[in-house]
């Protein structure tokens, strides 16, 4: 119980806002969302978001946090933008 | 305004090269990709590009820095549409000024294959023929 | 039209970028040539082109031919100009559609190349001081 | 005297234009002269022309005979027009 209490208090539950696009935004069925999340780093939350998303699975996407490339163990932080890219595919 | 830059509207070619005007700059390369009738074998109707614009600015930002700091460029812009395209319509436009041919030519084609490779831009084909798919979807 | 020209007038590079409009071709690569103020560290105050035209247009033509066989180009221009160009001036422009990028980058750089090398066209150069020269004289 | 009366018939004076452009328009001070000639090849008929234009050496200069290019051997036909061109310079 305090070991719950301890982790609570020290990674406690983050505001973080999701954005799709193209591919990833039809699947998502949006354009964006925000949730309250206890994932620490983007990998965490991709897997939170495929429980309730017919999202694909990770490999191949890329991650933008704060409208910076970063890696899937990036650490996140409260009011943080992430966005999961599928392969671009621009010219 | 930037050196890279998203465009819902047409691209202007004559505006874009105008710009590249530079009286130091003997060589001048353009690449210009257009929406083609065919892809792999199969006809198409029409494009859609979507972007996700702050990241593709940075980007893309940063694609011709280097282009500009590995072949001496001198000047350098690239233009990407977004939206509804049609047949023949430009998708992308590449231009660069540099003093001799080599580093003109060298920048304008590194510029086009980092920008198909790092910038988020999606690209989804209409077909005459059955629904609409996003190209490279995972 | 010829798909080389040598042209006494500027060059409009937005007719020419018009008249290779296929929608078949999802590339377009172009090279433009100007007028640069310097050469070899020399200040250049204009340029004179000279043009054996008969011989010219016919080996513009094979090269644009040749073009068009090893990299299979659908189109391929180019125009060349003669008399007297100011700094800045288009001298020489070359435009290619293609299937890919690939071969649209290809065939104009090979284009260009070519025209150098081989088509009977003679620059004579203007300084700010001195007597003008002629390039590559023997 | 019966061998020059032979060459003379079998290897005639031809009248042969040359035109000259860019620098050796200059040193020929003309764009172009006709000239009757017992050359028979461009080469024959550039060492005759420096005879009476102070014009360069012919190496690295090239030859085209009626809109073509030739090389220095090619046999020269009555009627012909000749061009002796400097190292080209466009784009």
């Amino acid at each position: 119980m305090r070991g719950v209490f301890v982790a609570a208090t020290l990674f406690g539950l983050m505001r973080i806002r999701v954005d799709y696009f193209a591919f990833l935004r039809e699947r998502a069925g949006r354009a964006h969302e925000t949730l309250d999340t206890g994932a620490a780093t983007p990998r965490e939350l991709y897997r939170e978001l495929r429980e309730r998303r017919p999202l694909p699975p990770g490999k191949g996407l890329k991650v933008a946090v704060n409208d910076e490339f970063r890696n899937w163990d990036w650490s996140l932080e409260d009011g943080d933008r992430v966005v999961f890219m599928p392969p671009v595919a621009g010219g | 305004m930037s050196d890279f830059r998203i465009s819902a509207d047409a691209i202007d070619q004559a505006a874009e090269l105008a710009a590249l005007e530079d009286t130091a700059s003997g060589a001048v390369a353009c690449f210009c990709g257009r929406v083609r009738n065919h892809n792999e074998g199969r006809a198409v109707a029409g494009l859609q590009y979507e972007c996700y614009e702050e990241l593709a600015v940075s980007e893309g930002a940063r694609v011709i820095a280097e282009a500009k700091e590995r072949f001496g460029a001198s000047r350098v812009l690239c233009v990407h549409r977004t939206g509804d395209l049609a047949i023949g319509d430009a998708a992308v436009w590449v231009g660069v000024a540099a003093a001799h041919r080599n580093e003109a030519f060298a920048a304008a084609r590194y510029v086009i294959d980092e920008v198909k490779k790092r910038v988020p831009i999606w690209k989804r084909e209409h077909y005459p023929e059955g629904p609409a798919e996003w190209i490279n979807a995972p």
